[in-house]
């Protein structure tokens, strides 16, 4: 089990190409995989979809790749603090799909977790159920919203060991555990490299079968 | 006399009176701007459990424990997890709010309706922050509160219907302004307590949808 | 938060009255909540629906139920391992519904979290299929399972502190977390009371604001 | 010969035909009975990691670190995580199992027939264990390997369409018996290893589905 997923920054990102579509967890920037975004920004990757809470703030985070023109479309449930989402979009430049927060973190679960999608009652009666099938249940409306799934899953762990479980410090977990589980390739920032074993087994975030590929992070 | 409340006045006001519907234990949820104001106007002997959307239950104000690198509130500020705290992850955070396991949520509001309709989260072709977690809090959680100044600059916010797109129909159950309480009721709209700077025919002007006065109708201050 | 959550065993198996329906989380009587469990039925509570993933065995955890004719029905996984389900079923005493463990799980999840069932490809093309509603997204079938909740859920944990917060150990974890979402009231048994603050935010498996009452466990 | 091999020397032969089927790093769910007799066999070189429905990632032995008190495999019986393994909960495990991210499920079976469907919970009637998690397991898992005595007592298991209610449709993709190796494909089963104490005509014989037998037919052992 013991097998060593470490690779280097340069070699992780090339695993993303132009135009693929891309996971990133956390919120605001916190908990955003930024060594990462950085060695991504430096590779020149464009044209991507990204599926990411929000579009952090201008210099932060996925707020760079906002401001530096790589993404194509973003999928998110708020972009009201990084304005250069709003010009962007405004200018066509930029496909934006807004998502109800509970329902962006279930949309990622149902695709991660072999599920056709999610029933929920929240968007009903709202913009974000039209074109969508309604589907009732005893009587009452749910919205039926499709999975989400990525190429590619860049997550940001505290403590990671060389099989690839991950413990997240404070609120960074977010979207994170379901992230890893709905991408085909999953790539892990590690704050800090840990030994097999020192992550009490109950204690494991995200489970390290669903991490391919680890790279030493912290330094941002 | 309502000239002489300033801006800082009105969000006292308006925390103060929310801060009185919580009830000891509950869990809340805190919209950003005014509603994050409310913890300090609670009354002695009531403590409040806050969720952050983003993950936490029990949060508690930014600490040197707690990492600003590690720890952020749902308005991205640095946070911390009070003792007893904990951290989880956003589909269980939503599955809190979605569930019911919410007691209260406290957001601000572009209109709401005689309905309880509420609009808070576009504005077409103006402004578009996205509905972040509110289409879920509205929809989950036990009571929503709106907690909002009563007026946009003289312009009326609580409507006969609102004209902005929806966050959730028929979601709000109390409106508390700087001019009073308003509950929404199956019936519409009843003021059920009023700031006594103003008169009921003030509060009328101010507000489109039709207002029922409670009797006896209460003081809000 | 420090509220004191602790219960004496009788007054809190008190809560449970007959013909009520009671979640309880384990796997073949692991992680069952032991004395929750005899405690009720020292009480003599009967005519229960139980909602738990198995029948365990003889003698032990949920089995004690079972054997002691106290359920009405029993919403589970897998009996195999305690013949005296067969027995009472086949005798009509007892009513069993049987699901597919992954839809078991999602079934509860769903009840706790606000969604209006499950749409999973599990059981397609079989008598569980039968009398239910099929969903297509986008071209392949799914099937709708609806919510499961309970007037009560027991739970047994490892660690727990006075507001309620639970680690459990090992693989006890099991339908425990989805439960603690599904229930009107939720009774958690102690194998150990910690101090608050002691289980680390990060690591707090179920949070405290779900459970109701606790009891002093571990003696069994 | 046939009648050469007891009870425990076909359970040998069949436990490592499958280990032969596993990749080093493979994450592999083993059904209760013959498939835990499977990582006995794996080749030198080869590690699996094995998952338990319950909630184990990297389950492992009995140990004396872990107490059965708290750790038990999804045969109810004693188990270990090993260093590196994970305890998750049934929603994730269940999760990780209809996701696709377990390489192989190893179980055995009441009946399969040529298009691969499945039937191994129940027997109207006579026995009614329950599915357990091996619906979604067959769904979900990437390779689905039956393994299993060719024969009930002489009565075929392998037959044209399955008669006792199924598990899942058109989930196996390999049977492994102490006869040959069979591969579901979509023009039905074809014999691709044969065990050389048997003829093709036994294992034809011995099984109601139709065969293709493979050029060049392989041998299992």
């Amino acid at each position: 089990m013991a097998r060593d997923k470490m690779l280097d920054l340069e070699d992780a990102v090339a695993k993303i190409e132009d135009g693929m579509t891309v996971m990133i967890g956390g919120f605001m920037g916190c908990g955003n995989a930024h060594v990462l975004i950085d060695a991504l920004l430096e590779a020149g990757t464009t044209d991507l979809t990204l599926i990411c809470n929000d579009g952090a703030v201008p210099g932060f985070g996925v707020g760079k790749l906002v401001e530096q023109h790589r993404l194509r479309k973003l999928i998110a449930s708020h972009v009201g603090l990084n304005p250069e989402v709003g010009r962007q979009m405004n200018a066509e430049e930029l496909e934006v799909e807004l998502v109800p927060q509970g329902t962006f973190a279930e949309r990622i679960r149902s695709g991660g977790t072999g599920l056709g999608g999610v029933l929920t009652p929240t968007g009903i009666g709202t913009i974000v159920a039209e074109g969508k099938q309604v589907v009732e249940v005893d009587g009452r409306e749910f919205l039926l919203e499709k999975p989400l799934r990525a190429d590619v899953a860049l997550l940001s762990g505290y403590k990671v060991d060389p099989f690839g479980n991950i413990w997240y410090r404070g609120d960074t977990r977010t979207f994170q555990p379901v992230m890893a589980m709905a991408a085909d390739v999953v790539i892990a920032e590690a704050d800090m490299i840990v030994p097999l074993g020192s992550i009490p087994p109950e204690d494991v975030h995200t489970p390290g079968i669903l991490v391919d590929h680890i790279v030493k992070g912290g330094d941002w | 006399m309502p000239t002489t409340m300033d801006k800082q006045e009105i969000r006292t006001l308006i925390a103060g009176r929310v801060a009185r519907e919580l009830k000891d234990g509950d869990v809340v949820n805190l919209g950003i701007g005014l509603p994050t104001e409310v913890p300090k106007y609670l009354p002695v002997g009531v403590s409040v459990v806050l969720e952050a959307e983003n993950g936490i239950v029990g949060a508690g104000p930014a600490s040197i424990t707690f990492s600003a690198r590690y720890v952020v509130d749902a308005g991205g500020k640095p946070a911390s997890a009070i003792p007893g705290g904990a951290f989880i992850d956003s589909a269980t955070s939503f599955g809190l709010i979605r569930g019911g396991h919410i007691d209260a949520t406290v957001l601000g509001a572009l209109e709401v309706d005689a309905k309880g309709n509420l609009a808070n989260w576009i504005i077409p072709g103006k402004m578009l922050p996205g509905m972040g977690g509110a289409m879920d809090l509205v929809v989950g959680a036990k009571k929503v509160i709106v907690a909002m100044e009563h007026t946009n600059k003289g312009r009326p916010k609580i409507l006969a219907e609102c004209t902005l797109p929806l966050t959730a129909v028929e979601c709000v159950d109390l409106i508390i302004t700087e001019m009073g309480v308003i509950e929404v009721t199956p019936d519409g709209l009843v003021l059920t307590e009023i700031n006594p700077d103003f008169t009921i025919d003030e509060v009328r002007e101010a507000t489109v949808a039709e207002l029922t006065i409670a009797e006896p109708l209460g003081s809000m201050v």
